[in-house]
């Protein structure tokens, strides 16, 4: 069985459709692409499935559980979490705080054991040496790694990344990914979501294609690349 | 816990004990003006740990004195309980409509949730008022019971020094993060699993428990009160601006803040009759343009103590 | 009965209307610049009472007094934003809170002092005349006020929407590094703004004193009223002023019909919280949600 | 470290605060008094007036050489706030920093409360002129005294002078704000009219706070009463005339329990002030006279030369009250610095004391409310404060019923 199964999630704002019916499926170890233009309905669907939206219908189902209308939280505990798209660190308080706060929460741990942690795994994604410094005075770059350490630090099986590259330079993105592979070779199911096709189609196993709402590709990143309707959606229909 | 988070531990029961001790050797007006300055610091202490650690400004804080002191004040009069008995009770009593009032609240934001709870605040003393059957209405009630004057100073003592010391304890666990990570986005926080709504009502309703408690003793001290006296709005402002003054969010900038605005105006209300209230004015706009980050946080700043902890 | 019940709402619409004419200018200063003014009804207070003293000292009618306190309140809004307000614009709303309310301590207090803790009214040929018809009395000075704030929020809408200055306060009020990128000038925005709703807060503040007591403690309550009345329209959006207003005059006045003057108290403010729960965006949904 | 650094900063404070306030010296052929009074607040009004009454009492005194002819006042007056918990720190304040020898009372029931507890509390007796509430003597309090009738008794001419005009009324109805001295108001009003025979037809009492009267007097309007009778302090009675000729409401009599026998009232209102009626314990042209300031009419003379104005009768009522005080000072031949067992015999001997002042009799017997105290009605006629209850002193016959509106 899979780990994450959405089935047909409908979701509306007002008389815009974001999401007409769209099934998502995530194997346990696996790495999941979404790709989409912009305004197609993957943070949508991300927030459908952390219990941010509730869907108008459809059901989303984790490690066998139906989760569909749970607050995020109860969701992040149950081993589903998501990076936002636009980082929200807790700017008020230090990097090791940030960490601190999704070991205390989301894995239950009691404050001792949460700051070794913490400090372990800023250690992996390279922020060790910003441990002590305010959120709000680090890079964009280190603030994405932030973001995604916090929710290591709640101990997921599965990790949503909504738009984890964005802005960041090549190099920064090749370490981003090398720290993804990493991540997945440990055992964590991911799913990224970019709009920047070169980044997911290099590490994802799978991808799936987001066009207004609907599921219009999906399949290995090689077949996904080819599929007519997946460039037509990219790039307009003159390229078709 | 830390080294220095123990000492400032150790530190603070000092000056409780001090405190304490002090009755045997002060002079007795100070000892009615730090009565009533371990009841403020008790009032601002609950407010700050609600809203000064969520950003949540509640301008309805005055119910729960009111609440309690009638519920103390009735129970009192009609049940004939002894004073002492009805104290929990009336934190109890505020606790309770603190439940049922903040579930639905505290999902609003912002100048919402201040004037939700406000209105709330409001609309309560009117039933008081109007329900004369049981609360005599407009005309107030004369509260059977007293405790000694020093016993007061005592509880207020106990209960203020209590009030700091939860807010250090929450200030350095768990609860204090969970906290404070609402304060700085409610929405990352249940992204990585805070309950925010759980906590933030836990918190309320502990925050209403002990104003509730703070006002049944203050309304028998004065032995007497009608309704715009113990849900007066002036109440919840003089929480809010010590809090301030003083420094949100931290633990001692109730005590501080409170301090500083007793002090201040007995000091001067006692020199410039006419002119204090201005020069108060002055004071709270001066602390705002330049000390922005209230007493205890522009101090720290000026002195630069480094507010960072070890990792 | 039908006639006490057309009567109250008659009252309640006027009473909205000058609810209406105090709040739009706490509207317009939450709505632009994220300020909260506590000092509000203090400059309602100032308004009446230069109304009062050129109406006792110089023999003035209220109406023609309405100018000096439009110019008398601008300059000090003007000033009081220029010296302190514009440390707390982008600040946390609680320090606006705060600082206003300071601000609220020094004028009622120095007004105490100049002027007495009496309160005053005017009292002039006209006070209290009414038409009257089918039983029902409106009195004169109150439906020339529900008028003037008529004439004021829709003033207001257009000037926002509709002027040079109206787009440089809306940009701003959307986007205040956009605004200052695109070569407007913030802070004089920001002054004139304060300016702006300090000067039809002292108008309502003139007219009130011709139909109300006032005295230099009276600012507070003012605050708060205008506070909820712009909570209930939508917090920023100029017509709510008038729509929470009405709504809060109506209920108020028709509960205090049906029940007793508290019990409508109780009722308008439970309503005013359960509409809070419903709509948080004011009742047109039009309001800044935070 | 923080916390330590900021616990010093703190204490220090605490500390300059603390030795800054260090008490003053006192020279010993003065007597000191001390009052917590509201000048802020929703009474600061009414505070200002009490506190002027005892100012013309100490300066009068002080000009004769003080009490007893040798021993001068000085008076330490703290503003309350209007609020209970400030009214009874400072009594407090006064008693135990500044060590004064007597207190005088404040004004307002919840403050006069707090604070005369805790004078109680203190064995000083505390002589108010500015509070009326029954609650006040329902504590067994020892040392406190009121130079005012009951609220209850207060309103009784305001009923009464209506059972001698013609044509006599038959219904009332009555209105009140919900604060303890207006709402007993009220009720002594509805006992008085039960008991002369008029039919209560409306009874309301309304949030202080209201501004807007003209839906909550509609209701009383539709009754058609006779007369209308309100509990009220100054603004709420000038908010019951505007809003009465704002809806046309014109019963053939209106009285109020406080207001319009503050100048500001006819002042602000002018014509419209004309023809109200006002409960009240004194007016000048009563028949009463006494030690200090002589007659009722001397006494206002004398105001009117200091503060350009006609004193109110809370004014009266709390100079009398000071002047009571000093007499039994005098008669007990107290000295400065006034010991603790000087004040037991003073309060002891105001139990007992039965004495004719410019303000009338005041004898406080045992529950410590002025029992010998007769109310007094009046009304505005030609902007004039005139008595016209009871009828032996009244100046003239009371108008009734009043002529419309347009026709003041």
């Amino acid at each position: 069985m899979s780990l994450l199964e959405a089935r047909g999630i409908h979701k509306s704002f007002g008389a815009l459709q974001a999401l007409g019916g769209v099934d998502l499926c995530l194997e346990r170890g696996e790495i999941l692409g979404v790709i989409g233009p912009n305004g197609s309905g993957k943070t949508t669907l991300f927030n459908c499935m952390t219990g941010i939206l509730r869907p108008d219908s459809g059901r989303v189902v984790f490690g066998g559980r139906d989760i569909t209308g749970w607050p995020t939280h109860r969701i992040c505990r149950a081993g589903l979490v998501k990076t936002s798209q636009i980082v929200r660190p807790f700017l008020g308080m230090s990097v090791l705080e940030n960490v601190l706060v999704g070991g205390l929460y989301g894995k239950g741990l009691l404050l001792k054991r949460a700051r070794a942690q913490a400090l372990e795994i800023l250690e992996q994604v390279g922020l060790a040496e910003a441990a002590a410094q305010p959120a709000g005075s680090i890079t964009v770059a280190m603030r994405r790694r932030l973001e995604l350490a916090r929710c290591l630090a709640t101990g997921p099986q599965a990790i949503l990344l909504d738009e984890n590259l964005a802005g960041l330079t090549p190099v920064e993105i090749a370490e981003s990914l090398a720290l993804l592979r990493s991540l997945n070779a440990q055992g964590l199911s991911l799913v990224v979501v970019e709009h920047v096709m070169q980044a997911v189609m290099g590490v994802s196993q799978r991808v799936m294609v987001l066009d207004y709402g609907q599921k219009i590709a999906e399949g290995p990143p090689a077949q996904v690349v080819a599929d007519r309707r997946v460039i037509e959606a990219f790039l307009g229909e003159e390229y078709a | 816990m830390s080294g220095g988070g123990r000492r400032s531990l150790y530190l603070g029961l000092a000056a409780v004990a001090a405190m304490a001790w002090l009755p045997a050797a002060g002079p007795a007006y100070y000892l009615q003006l730090l009565t009533i300055i371990f009841y403020w610091i008790g009032l601002a202490a609950c407010w700050n740990l609600m809203c000064g650690y969520t950003g949540y400004i509640d301008f309805g804080s005055a119910a729960y004195t009111g609440i309690g002191a009638y519920v103390a004040g009735l129970l009192m009069l009609r049940l004939g309980l002894p004073l002492l008995a009805t104290i929990p009770l009336a934190g109890l009593g505020a606790g309770l409509v603190a439940l049922a009032v903040g579930w639905p609240t505290l999902r609003l934001r912002g100048a919402y949730f201040a004037i939700a709870t406000f209105a709330l605040a409001e609309a309560l003393m009117r039933v008081c008022e109007e329900w004369s059957g049981l609360t005599e209405g407009g005309v107030g009630i004369t509260i059977p019971q007293r405790l000694a004057e020093l016993s007061y100073y005592w509880l207020y003592l106990g209960l203020a020094g209590l009030l700091v010391g939860v807010t250090w304890w929450v200030e350095h666990h768990k609860h204090g993060y969970g906290l404070k990570a609402i304060h700085q986005d409610e929405q990352a926080a249940a992204q990585v699993g805070v309950d925010t709504h759980l906590i933030k009502l836990q918190t309320y309703v502990t925050s209403a428990f002990f104003i509730g408690m703070l006002g049944a003793l203050e309304g028998s001290r004065l032995g007497y009160f009608k309704p715009d006296d113990v849900f007066n709005v002036h109440i919840t402002i003089k929480m809010v601006i010590m809090s301030l003054l003083g420094g949100m969010g931290t633990v001692l900038g109730p005590v501080i803040g409170a301090s500083f605005l007793q002090l201040v105006e007995d000091f001067l209300g006692a020199r410039f009759l006419n002119y204090y209230l201005v020069i108060i004015g002055a004071i709270i706009v001066g602390v705002i343009v330049f000390l922005p980050r209230g007493i205890t946080g522009s101090l720290r700043q000026r002195l630069r103590i480094r507010p960072g902890r070890r990792p | 009965m039908s006639t006490l019940i057309i009567q109250s709402l008659i009252n309640g619409v006027l009473m909205g209307g000058i609810y209406a004419l105090y709040s739009a200018g706490f509207s317009l200063i939450f709505g632009v610049m994220g300020v909260v003014n506590i000092a509000h009804g203090d400059l309602l207070m100032l308004g009446a009472f230069l109304t009062y003293w050129m109406f006792v000292g110089l023999g003035l009618d209220p109406f023609l007094t309405l100018p000096f306190s439009l110019l008398g309140l601008f300059a000090l809004g003007y000033l009081m934003q220029r010296l302190a307000i514009k440390r707390v614009v982008g600040a946390p709303p609680i320090m606006s809170y705060i600082l206003t309310f300071g601000m609220h301590l020094m004028i009622s207090n120095l007004a105490l002092v100049a002027w007495t803790a009496d309160p005053r009214t005017v009292t002039t040929a006209y006070s209290g005349a009414h038409l009257a018809f089918w039983g029902l009395t409106v009195p004169w000075i109150k439906l020339i006020t529900f008028l003037i704030s008529l004439g004021v929020v829709g003033a207001l809408y257009l000037l926002l929407h509709h002027s040079q200055m109206g787009r440089a306060i809306q940009a701003t009020s959307q986007d205040r590094e956009m605004a200052r990128l695109s070569g407007i000038k913030v802070d004089r925005v920001y002054a004139l703004t304060f300016g702006l709703g300090a000067a039809i807060t002292g108008l309502a503040g003139s007219l009130v004193v011709s139909f109300r007591d006032v005295d230099p403690g009276m600012g507070l309550p003012y605050t708060i009223i205008a506070f909820c009345v712009v909570v209930l329209g939508g917090m920023g959006y100029m017509p709510g002023a008038l729509i929470g207003g009405l709504i809060l005059g109506v209920v108020g006045s028709v509960c205090t019909m049906i029940f007793t003057p508290g019990w409508s108290i109780a009722i308008t403010f439970f309503l005013l919280y359960l509409m809070l729960l419903w709509r948080p965006a004011g009742i047109m949904g039009k309001g800044i949600v935070e | 470290m923080k916390f330590r650094r900021a616990g010093i900063i703190l204490l220090t404070l605490a500390l300059a605060l603390t030795l800054g306030l260090a008490a003053p010296g006192m020279a010993a052929q003065e007597f000191t008094f001390g009052c917590a009074v509201p000048l802020s607040g929703l009474f600061g009004k009414d505070g200002q007036l009490v506190r002027d009454a005892y100012t013309f009492w100490m300066e009068t005194i002080n000009a004769r050489g003080g009490i007893a002819g040798k021993y001068k006042v000085r008076i330490i007056f703290y503003d309350d706030q209007s609020d209970p918990q400030t009214s009874a720190k400072l009594v407090e304040r006064l008693v135990t920093q500044d060590k004064v020898d007597l207190l005088l009372g404040g004004f307002g029931s919840s403050q006069v409360m707090a604070a005369s507890a805790a004078a109680e509390r203190h064995k000083f007796p505390y002589l108010s002129g500015g509070a009326s509430s029954n609650k006040l003597y329902e504590r067994g309090a020892r040392y406190y005294f009121g130079t005012l009738g009951k609220a209850t008794e207060e309103v009784r001419g305001c009923v009464d002078v209506f059972t001698s005009v013609t044509p006599r009324p038959k219904t009332v109805a009555i209105v009140g704000a919900n604060i303890p001295f207006t709402a007993e108001s009220c009720k002594g009003y509805k006992l008085y009219a039960e008991k002369y025979g008029f039919k209560v037809v409306h009874y309301e009492l309304f949030p202080i706070s209201l501004k807007d009267y003209n839906t909550m007097l509609l209701k009383a309007k539709a009754k058609k009463p006779d007369v209308l009778l309100v509990g009220s302090h100054l603004a709420v009675a000038m908010r019951v005339v505007k809003a009465m000729k704002e809806i046309d409401f014109n019963p053939k009599g209106v009285a109020f329990s406080y207001g319009p026998t503050v100048p500001a009232f006819v002042q602000g209102l002018k014509a419209d002030a004309n023809y109200v009626f006002a409960a009240s314990e004194w007016t000048p042209n009563l028949p009463y006279k006494g030690p200090v300031f002589g007659s009722a009419r001397q006494f206002n003379q004398a105001y009117r030369q200091r503060f350009r104005r006609s004193p109110d009768y809370v004014e009266a009522a709390s100079t009398a009250a000071a002047v009571v005080q000093q007499v039994a000072m005098e008669q007990l031949g107290l000295k400065p610095r006034v010991t603790a067992a000087d004040r037991v015999r003073l309060m002891e001997k105001l139990h007992q004391i039965d004495l004719m002042t410019f303000y009338g009799p005041i004898h406080f017997g045992k529950s410590g409310a002025n029992r010998e105290h007769p109310p007094v009605a009046v009304q505005v006629q030609n902007g004039q404060l005139i008595n016209v209850y009871p009828a032996k002193w009244a100046e003239k016959p009371p108008i009734y019923p009043t002529p419309a509106w347009n026709k003041r």
